[in-house]
């Protein structure tokens, strides 16, 4: 069955009246870097799909205390933002350039493990997700929004419309252990940020990709850096937690056996360049 | 089924195409305008040999419908041949060996394009990023990564091509 | 965190041709009366430069300019058998054929020429910018293009010549394996320093430096367009690349380039190389196969580099990290 | 030959097609288009081992734009071996599966229709019913008694004149290892790998007016895929017409002969250009890869760093048919020596069927395995026997006039120089003996000028 229409509506509005009217009949796509392969070789065939190229959905605007980032926003345009830490290093993590130019903020929380190199960096962040249907909008935290592999909490009129990202406090550090230098699949994302009191860790976030269903904070681990000196001691603790919380499997990339050591070797890793 | 008429503009020429829902702009090039630079690798957005240049920015025609052109600039390897002779480019791709195949090559010219469009100085490290998502399987990288180097301002473009550049060139008969 | 160093080497031998020979390839050439020298062949051009090489070697045969020669192939209407190409055979089968296509050819182009200066045929050469002149009287020449139009509208000779390179085809000794399968040996030592991180099982292949004997380079620059190309091939078989990443179970088979890892851009080695030439006894000018040999030399010698730096005793390939820590964990358990 | 002056030979001149390929001007078979075309696309098995009961096509022909579809039924010689063409038999592949699928993504039925998308759309709709059967996957549990036997002939190796391998035997191997006074073992074990050339396999069979069909392709071996294609399909070897010559990489990946002998049929039957082209996850999963080994070493060797005796057993991963792996067998027995001279040798290699996807030729075909092995166990001979690696190599580099284990007699041997080409491009220096060494002379003392 070939797709009989493909629509490009010109607004927001227009966007969430076609999603109000075809509901889960109706593809979203962003950047197409997901969808248009898997429509091409006949494993998706959507009846009706929804570009947001022109939506206006693409956009970095800064507001007092965070920065909005339109869904539909290429990530090219998230690498060359410096107003937040972290962002640039895990957008210029995806794929090539051109793939940087099609691909968008929001078509990444859609994309199923090991992708999912920008989200780990924004739960990091406690960022928040924006959906929208044509009656109201709702903010989620971005941690909340994920429901299992390739689910969320997304209704099927909703519309993921921006990511919030508060200004952020503390320290941060990315590291993904890739297989390549560039342009390579995650075997193992780690996103962290401390925040400090004193010489102490006052709140901890440490967010995991490709070691999961879907990208995923550390809680445990998190939970044991508070009061920490973040010494060396507390990163192995807070490594070996992570490694044992995560919920690795095997791909062609690596194995699960092998994505579950790295965790605890890259969050050690992460965390020892925060403490530096 | 609904098919549109899509107008862009191809390598400076006003373009109209009667396009199905979502027919990417490596098909419509490709076998409805008969542009062959643009080639297919893996339809799946993984290769980069069919990479084209959107309002400047390298897009992969395999993953871009072409509705999502409308009313923008495209350019293709075609819209880089002059017509007397080579882009500064393709002859330097050509000078320094940087094709065996040649099938990677018109990806590797249109993002090498576009880089030194944005940046004309690049060091070997950002041209190196620039050609990330381009894969080849002939050369191993290092002739084409030269190609750029050479059109690139600020390189030295007297330096010799690979060939010459040779450590040591021992004949013993 | 441990970042160890080591240094692995490897030196190998690489037939040219098909085993047991029975492979033959023919050419055919014809002067035009425009001045070019058409060879027609059947043999397909991978992309190692087929085209180039081939009328290289026909351009010196006939003591012509490069930029005569046409080669006009890959139709098995016009072009004459093939095996194929493959085996690192093309160069040194159709090579040869072609350089005795290029001596018939030459032959009749000398007469003619003789005729027409009226010199006999042993005084004349070629003097390759595309004149046929007495040796040692410069001044007494005639070009090409007359003396093609010469030999058609005057003598009614065409110019031509026909080639064939043919190793009988010889079995194997079922017994014993007595057998003959090559036709020479090229050679290459290669030596890779990798650097491994003994925590990820990480390796970062730091240089690859190459010396290959190959007899004779026809051309330089596509000699080592092969040895760079080869080498990265190599590397990426001895460190990512397998369409069973657990083999032998066929599971988590990769379907694509986003699975499949292949070395780009930013993963390649410094690289250094040395060619040396001992001419063939039976290659065209003493030409040996060497295009496979490239991807082979690289492999051992970069797992020889990582067992070099680690003290482990790897032993397939790709030694993908997994693998690295595995034999890390082996080692210390066996201490 | 004496030193000769060459003028073109020897000079760096730029691609002859260069110039197409940085303008996009080089034509490939994908760039190649025709009126009327249809497109082939192929019902694969989605089993490693499976009994095929039936097929339905019911659903698939109810598909706008369907125009064909082939079974083995259709295929005049179904069962095929491609090196029948240099006396390699029997034939034991099927061009399209008959009673039997032996890997998963075996071609079973080839659908043709107007479009690309209509054509896979048939192929989704297409019902076969399957009986799954236990698979093999590992070369040495295909060899023990109570593994699924894949061949018709009751065994899972290919038989080489009456042996379950091809053998080497050279000198006495027991007297060889009599005079060991180490002996070193390995087990290596080199993987499959995908060619992946940026071109995916493609050809277009095209009716011509005279009754012949033109086969545009990116056939690595132009005669060789037309002769085996006239051979399955029964027709005369003049009655095709192949063309072909550029191609955008291949590394022995193009060397099988899978999509013209269908395409052929196909356009044969339909009287229009038909287009089969391997899709990227065909190629990766379904087109025939470099093959898998398992080898092992057993090797005598003498203080002095000798190796005065060498027994290997090799097992090649054929996948589910021959291809050319039994072919790259006998260039692995004659290879497994290394460029070394050794003067006992035993070698077993068997060519072993799986249920994987078949193996075949790949840029090094058979020897990549044989260097890869060999050049580990000289590292850990080296190792062994406290040795520098350079040095065992030098000790037993072969030279010009020594016999190789298949009793030729060597020539054009440069190991030597090679060894000393290495050491001086990466400034390791050789002992004063090893730098005295040269591949003409045993008992040269200084470097002797080569008089080739």
């Amino acid at each position: 069955m070939t797709t009989k229409a493909y629509n490009l509506p010109e607004s927001l509005d227009e966007a969430l009246g076609m999603l109000a009217q075809y509901g889960s009949n109706l593809l979203v796509m962003a950047g197409g870097t997901l969808a248009m392969p898997l429509i091409t070789k006949g494993v998706s065939q959507p009846e009706r799909v929804m570009g947001l190229r022109r939506a206006g959905l693409s956009y970095v605007r800064e507001t007092g205390g965070s920065v909005a980032i339109g869904a539909a926003t290429p990530l090219t345009q998230v690498v060359n933002y410096k107003g937040l830490p972290l962002l640039p290093q895990a957008a210029h993590n995806i794929g090539g350039w051109a793939i940087r130019n099609m691909g968008t903020v929001g078509g990444n929380l859609f994309a199923p493990p090991p992708a999912g190199d920008l989200v780990v960096a924004l739960l990091a962040l406690d960022a928040s997700v924006k959906l929208a249907n044509a009656r109201r909008q709702r903010v989620v935290p971005l941690a909340g929004f994920f429901s299992g592999f390739m689910a969320n909490v997304l209704e099927p009129d909703e519309l993921v419309v921006e990511v919030q990202v508060p200004r952020p406090q503390g320290d941060t550090a990315l590291l993904k252990l890739g297989r390549l230098h560039t342009d390579t699949p995650t075997v193992v994302g780690v996103a962290t940020r401390i925040v400090w009191e004193g010489r102490k860790v006052k709140e901890a976030r440490v967010a995991l990709n490709g070691v999961g269903p879907y990208p995923m904070r550390a809680r445990k681990a998190e939970a044991m850096l508070v009061g920490t000196a973040l010494d060396e001691a507390a990163i192995a603790a807070a490594a070996a937690a992570a490694a044992g919380e995560c919920e690795p499997f095997s791909d062609p990339i690596a194995s699960e056996w092998y994505r579950r050591k790295m965790t605890g070797v890259i969050v050690s890793r992460a965390l020892a360049q925060v403490a530096a | 089924m609904a098919s549109k008429i899509v107008t862009f503009v191809l390598n400076g020429r006003e373009t109209e195409v009667m396009v199905k829902p979502l027919t990417t702009m490596q098909v419509v090039l490709r076998d409805k305008l008969g542009y062959n630079a643009t080639k297919v690798g893996c339809k799946e957005g993984a290769c980069g040999t069919c990479t084209i240049l959107v309002d400047g920015e390298p897009m992969l025609s395999c993953l871009l419908p072409a509705e999502d052109v409308e009313g923008r600039q495209v350019t293709t390897l075609e819209g880089l041949t002059p017509v007397d002779g080579l882009h500064p480019l393709q002859q330097a791709f050509f000078d320094n060996y940087a094709t065996q195949c040649g099938y990677c090559t018109p990806g590797m010219i249109m993002v090498a394009k576009a880089l030194l469009d944005h940046n004309p100085s690049p060091t070997r490290e950002e041209i190196v990023d620039a050609l990330s998502g381009n894969l080849c399987r002939c050369t191993g990288y290092e002739p084409i990564i030269r190609a750029v180097e050479v059109v690139a301002e600020g390189q030295d473009s007297r330096r010799p091509a690979m060939a010459e550049r040779r450590r040591d060139k021992e004949i013993v008969r | 965190m441990a970042k160890m160093r080591g240094v692995g080497m490897s030196s190998v031998n690489y037939p040219t041709g098909m085993n047991l020979g029975g492979d033959p390839t023919q050419a055919l050439l014809h002067m035009t009366t425009t001045g070019s020298f058409v060879i027609t062949l059947a043999s397909s051009d991978l992309g190692q430069g087929l085209k180039t090489v081939l009328a290289q070697i026909g351009a010196e045969a006939l003591g012509v300019p490069f930029e005569n020669v046409i080669i006009d192939t890959g139709d098995t209407d016009t072009g004459p058998h093939c095996m194929g190409t493959f085996a690192s055979r093309t160069t040194h089968r159709a090579g040869n054929a072609i350089i005795m296509a290029a001596a018939e050819a030459k032959k009749t182009m000398l007469e003619v020429a003789a005729d027409e200066l009226e010199a006999s045929p042993d005084d004349l050469e070629t003097d390759g910018k595309g004149n046929i002149r007495v040796k040692g009287s410069p001044d007494r020449s005639i070009n090409l293009v007359p003396m093609a139009l010469a030999a058609h509208f005057k003598y009614g000779k065409t110019i031509g010549g026909r080639g064939i390179y043919f190793k009988p085809n010889t079995g194997v000794d079922p017994e014993t394996g007595k057998m003959d399968p090559d036709s020479t040996e090229a050679h290459a030592c290669v030596v890779a320093e990798v650097e491994v991180d003994t925590e990820t099982g990480v390796v970062e292949v730091l240089s690859i430096k190459s010396a290959y004997e190959i007899g004779r380079q026809v051309n330089p620059a596509l000699v080592e367009g092969q040895i760079r190309g080869g080498s990265v091939m190599g590397m990426g078989h001895a460190l990512y690349e397998s369409t069973n990443p657990y083999y032998p179970s066929p599971d988590h088979a990769p379907g694509g380039f986003f699975e499949y890892i292949l070395p780009g851009p930013a993963d390649i080695p410094e690289m250094e190389m040395v060619v040396l030439e001992y001419p063939s006894g039976n290659g065209p000018y003493g030409v040996k196969g060497f295009g496979e040999m490239t991807a082979n030399a690289p492999i051992p010698a970069i797992v020889n580099a990582i067992n070099n730096a680690l003290g482990t005793e790897i032993a397939e390939h790709p030694v993908t990290p997994e693998k690295i820590l595995r034999a890390l964990e082996a080692k210390a358990s066996r201490n | 030959m004496s030193e000769q002056n060459l003028d073109v030979v020897g000079q760096s001149v730029k691609r002859r097609d260069g110039i197409g390929h940085v303008t996009g001007k080089t034509v490939f078979v994908d760039d190649l288009r025709f009126p009327d075309m249809l497109y082939l696309k192929m019902v694969r098995s989605p089993y490693h081992h499976a009994r095929i009961k039936g097929i339905d096509f019911s659903a698939a022909e109810k598909v706008p734009g369907f125009v064909r579809a082939f079974t083995y039924k259709d295929v005049p010689k179904n069962i095929y071996t491609i090196l029948c063409l240099i006396g390699v038999g029997p034939d034991e592949e099927p061009v399209l599966a008959e009673q039997e699928v032996l890997y998963k993504g075996e071609q079973i039925a080839a659908i043709v229709a107007e479009t690309e998308e209509a054509a896979m759309e048939a192929v989704a709709k297409t019902r076969v019913d399957f009986e799954e059967l236990p698979a093999v996957f590992d070369v040495e549990e295909a060899l023990k008694p109570g593994a699924p036997i894949l061949k018709p002939w009751g065994t899972n190796y290919f038989v080489y004149e009456g042996h379950d391998c091809r053998r080497i035997r050279y000198g006495d191997i027991e007297a060889g290892f009599a005079q060991a006074d180490y002996i070193v073992e390995g087990r290596y074990q080199p993987g499959p790998v995908e060619h992946a050339p940026l071109e995916t396999t493609a050809c277009i069979a095209k009716p011509e007016a005279d009754g012949r069909i033109t086969v545009y392709t990116n056939t690595q071996a132009l005669y060789f895929t037309m002769d085996n294609t006239a051979l399955i399909l029964q027709v005369p070897f003049n009655k095709l017409h192949f063309v072909g010559g550029t191609v955008g990489g291949a590394f022995g990946g193009k060397v099988d002969v899978i999509v013209e002998p269908i395409a052929t049929l196909a356009a044969m039957r339909t009287g229009r250009p038909v287009k089969y082209q391997f899709t990227r996850e065909e190629e990766f999963h379904v087109s025939s890869t470099r093959t898998a080994w398992r080898i092992y070493f057993r090797d005598g060797v003498s203080k002095d760093g000798h190796i005065v005796a060498r027994q290997v057993t090799s097992y090649a991963d054929s996948g589910a048919y021959n291809r050319h792996t039994p072919y790259a067998v006998t260039k692995h027995a004659a290879n497994i020596s290394g460029p070394y001279t050794i003067p006992n040798v035993h070698v077993d290699v068997h060519c072993v069927y799986t249920n994987r996807q078949p193996s075949s030729a790949m840029r090094g075909f058979g020897v990549t395995s044989a260097s890869f092995s060999t050049e580990l166990q000289m590292d850990k001979i080296a190792r062994t026997i406290g040795m520098d690696p350079w040095e065992i190599r030098l000790i037993n580099a072969y030279r010009n006039g020594d016999i190789r284990p298949y009793q030729k007699v060597v020539e054009d041997a440069t190991l030597v120089e090679a060894i000393k080409g290495a050491a001086k491009l990466v400034g390791h220096e050789l002992p004063k003996w090893a730098q005295a060494m040269n591949s003409w002379d045993r008992g040269a003392a200084t470097p002797v000028t080569v008089e080739g």
